[in-house]
């Protein structure tokens, strides 16, 4: 699997109703050391409910400027969740097209946490 | 294909309690940024990213059995360059075959770019930079003269 | 949102043609009578402005104050815009009809041997350089090369409308 | 002297984006043409150029990155690849007309014909970029690109009526003669003639080339300081002269040549000379900058090893996109292009790549995680954000613009 496996891929819920859109992979650094750092570990997903795009990073940080973009790209993302890796049903598998005509979709476990996804 | 607007959430967010690693994004931490090797000389632009599960004899989460992997700790294993760049310019996937990788135990340092602790010149993926050196800019005259005049 | 950035691609691509072909495209192709004469007045404008430089150039070399070899230059870029000037009038059409209460195919006539006039006395300012001869016949030369297009351009802007 | 030195990287840049060959002549041309009445557009454009080489001189200084691994940082490969188009274009078209143009500039010295001068106009660039030091290259085209400032002298010389001239400045009137659309699209192409994307590449790049770090940042800021404004009171100073001598004259501006007129009425063959320096001094350092720029769009976007500052094996692909771009710039000269027509619009695309590159900078600039304590000040982000939008303005007007005047015919 990589990285772009996952971002951009539409997220629905359990019940297979329309969340958002993978902008981000959430990784810590507490998985077996591997070299001088130690192995970042897919925490979760970062689940946007309008765009794909998510370049900017303003609705994570604490950053507020310049206002306007940092207020527009705000906007955009507004309810961006964070969703933990545990509570991931399932996840496209690369390279095997289900159904053509049905986009591949990430799809969450009944019962998770929208966690705030504020770093 | 279309779909439908998704739906609003206005339920309050949880807070995150806070991990105790260095939380990094993928995406807004890694992903495009420049790789320097150990002597700060650039090797490649981090194009993506190797993610394999492990088994670490962590507890399955609850929902183990339906993903794919079949297991509950994913981790990134290599920084990927080269061919996966067009696939994410242009779409589609690159044949695992081709990815071009640095494993993850060569990093030294995260920050505004991903420093290595290895040379450049040892890394498979740099190969095409060694070859323009031996084939083009190393036979033609003055091409290892240093422009700074340290001999 | 690849099928908008796609959608956007070819949208660049084509205003970047249309672009280039009505910037570099030719401009004299006009249909009605009128806008033949506006593209006759546009090169009358060409070929006077190559006399200016170079009775410019040639007041300023008599006078010591422009080296001989850039004067040429701006003589030899100068013939060039006028020689232009006079290619594209032979390749505008007008049509054969009155306008303004003039001749239009008369008014292109005139026009273009007012240009070919103008074209003759910038090619005789290289000649002079070379020669360095006194500069008082190829001056009368410029100087009427210059009335020419003047009251060329005074009759076809008369007759198209255009302030001249 | 040590302190005009400390400058040249300014000073280079500001004549490489301001005084290349198609600005030479399209001051010329606005002045002939619209006489002072655009010249509110170059302060406008120094300003803008001055406030965003700073932000990027800054980043540079402080994280060490260049401008363009920020932009395909933040904007990721899609958008920073369509960018990377856009700016390579409207750079190797520059370059093309920078080696034309330093070759009518040896024309004007030599009546030589220029196009004999194109292949040793590209060689002896390329022969700089491969063995010269940074420092040495700009101290040197930037000091003799200084002979421009005649073009200043020579306004003072023509003795012109200032009242006229400042009236012309100050309350800005579309000639008769001139139509509204026309005035626009000269003043979308001094804009983005002053704002051009590769000024800022060069800029920062250049910064990590002489190793800028914090407490450059005094030497960044009078850089911009001294540099653009220089630039930008020359170019006014070419409009001034065509003002003065064409416009009156009847000449309409189509040729470098006609630039001299002005000059050797006001100050005859001693300050024609001096020009002429200036103006090979000026057409090759924009040609070393876009070149430069060239490789250092490409090596920052794909993550190749970049810099003069390395042996030319230590960045052999940097080195070879420079070669290659300059192959290019001969090969479509010898096509018998017009140089100055081919800058004319390449300013004009310059205008519609400028957002995206200007966006990430100011986004960066605000980013505590790349520059610490130096994150931009409340009147630096007013000015930025003020500029983007006016950017976003020129950008979508740019093009239907040159359709509607016929690229200002």
């Amino acid at each position: 699997m990589i990285a772009s496996d996952l971002l951009d891929v539409p997220v629905l819920d359990a019940d297979g109703t329309h969340v958002g859109f993978v902008v981000d992979l959430r990784l810590v650094l507490d998985g077996p050391p591997d070299g001088p750092l130690a192995r970042p570990r897919l925490h979760g997903l970062v689940v946007s409910p309008r765009s794909r795009s998510s370049f900017l990073g303003f609705e994570r940080s604490a950053v507020r400027a310049p206002w306007p973009v940092a207020h527009l790209v705000r906007r955009r993302h507004r309810g961006t969740f964070l969703v933990h890796w545990s509570d991931v049903a399932s996840v496209p598998t690369p390279g095997e097209a289900a159904d053509p005509r049905q986009e591949a979709a990430v799809v969450l476990a009944r019962g998770m946490t929208r966690y705030d996804a504020r770093l | 294909m279309r779909r439908r607007r998704p739906e609003r959430w206005s339920g309050p967010l949880a807070p995150e309690p806070r991990p105790a690693g260095r939380v990094l994004d993928a995406r807004l931490h890694l992903l495009d940024r420049q790789v320097l090797d150990d002597d700060e000389v650039p090797v490649c632009t981090l194009d993506d990213l190797e993610l394999e599960p492990v088994d670490d004899g962590a507890t399955p989460g609850p929902h183990a059995g339906t993903r794919p992997a079949g297991a509950a700790t994913v981790v990134v294993t290599a920084l990927l360059s080269g061919p996966v760049l067009r696939t994410r310019i242009f779409g589609g996937r690159p044949p695992s075959s081709r990815w071009q990788s640095v494993a993850w135990r060569h990093v030294r340092d995260l920050g505004t770019a991903v420093r290595l602790g290895v040379r450049g010149d040892d890394l498979d993926l740099t190969w095409p930079e060694r070859w323009t050196r031996d084939h083009v800019v190393g036979r033609l005259p003055g091409g290892r003269h240093d422009p700074e005049g340290r001999s | 949102m690849r099928r908008h950035a796609r959608g956007a691609l070819v949208l660049a691509a084509a205003t970047a043609l249309a672009g280039t072909l009505a910037g570099c495209g030719p401009a004299a192709h006009r249909a009605d009578a009128r806008g033949a004469l506006e593209s006759v007045a546009e090169h009358l404008d060409t070929a006077s402005s190559a006399v200016a430089t170079v009775q410019l150039a040639v007041d300023q070399a008599v006078a010591g104050r422009l080296p001989a070899v850039s004067a040429d230059v701006a003589a030899s870029d100068a013939a060039e815009g006028a020689t232009d000037a006079v290619h594209g009038l032979g390749t505008i059409v007008v049509p054969d009809a009155a306008v303004g209460g003039a001749d239009a195919p008369a008014l292109r006539d005139q026009a273009l041997a007012a240009a070919g006039q103008a074209a003759d006395a910038v090619a005789a300012v290289r000649t002079w350089l070379d020669a360095d001869g006194p500069p008082d016949a190829l001056l009368a030369q410029l100087d009427d090369a210059a009335a020419a297009l003047d009251q060329a351009h005074g009759a076809v802007a008369d007759a198209a409308g255009i302030p001249s | 002297m040590k302190k005009l030195l400390a400058v040249a990287l300014g000073i280079l840049t500001a004549i490489g984006g301001f005084l290349d060959i198609g600005d030479l002549v399209t001051n010329a041309v606005v002045g002939s043409r619209f006489g002072l009445s655009l010249a509110w557009v170059v302060v406008v454009g120094v300003v803008g150029i001055c406030v965003f080489a700073h932000m990027s001189g800054k980043v540079a200084a402080v994280s060490g990155r260049a401008t363009f691994e920020i932009i395909r940082e933040r904007l990721g490969p899609r958008a920073a690849g369509a960018n990377l188009v856009a700016s390579l274009a409207v750079t190797v078209l520059t370059l093309v007309a920078e080696v034309g143009g330093i070759a009518l500039a040896l024309q004007l010295a030599s009546s030589v014909d220029h196009r004999l001068w194109v292949p040793v106009a590209a060689l002896a660039v390329w022969l700089v970029l491969w063995r010269v030091k940074f420092e040495v290259m700009e101290n040197v085209t930037g000091l003799l690109g200084l002979a421009l400032v005649g073009f200043a002298v020579a306004v003072f010389l023509l003795g012109p009526d200032w009242g006229a001239l400042l009236d012309q400045a100050l309350t800005p009137q579309v000639p008769a003669a001139e139509g509204q659309a026309t005035y626009w699209y000269y003043a979308i192409a001094l804009f983005g003639a002053a704002m051009t994307p590769y000024e800022v590449f060069f800029f920062s790049s250049g910064g990590v080339e002489e190793r800028w770090s914090v407490k450059d940042l005094a030497t960044s800021r009078l850089n911009v300081l001294v540099g653009f404004p220089l630039g930008g009171l020359l170019s006014i100073s070419i409009a001034a002269c065509a003002a003065i001598v064409l416009l009156p004259g009847g000449v309409q501006v189509d040729a470098l040549s006609q630039l001299l007129l002005p000059v050797a009425q006001a100050g005859g063959k001693l300050l024609v000379a001096l020009i002429i320096v200036g103006i090979v001094a000026a057409t090759f350092g924009a040609a070393l900058e876009t070149a430069l720029s060239t490789g250092y769009t490409l090596a920052q976007y794909l993550g190749w090893s970049w810099g003069k500052f390395r042996r030319p094996v230590q960045a052999a692909r940097f080195h070879v996109a420079m070669i290659v771009a300059l192959v290019v710039a001969v090969g479509v000269l010898m096509t018998n292009v017009d140089p100055v027509a081919v800058t004319e619009y390449s300013v004009v695309f310059s205008a519609v790549a400028l957002p995206l590159t200007y966006l990430p900078v100011l986004v960066v600039a605000n980013d505590p995680e790349y520059m610490g304590e130096h994150v931009n000040g409340r009147a630096m982000n007013l000015l930025g954000t003020v500029y983007l939008v006016i950017l976003v303005v020129a950008s979508v007007a740019a093009i239907p613009l040159m359709i509607v005047t016929r690229a200002g015919a």
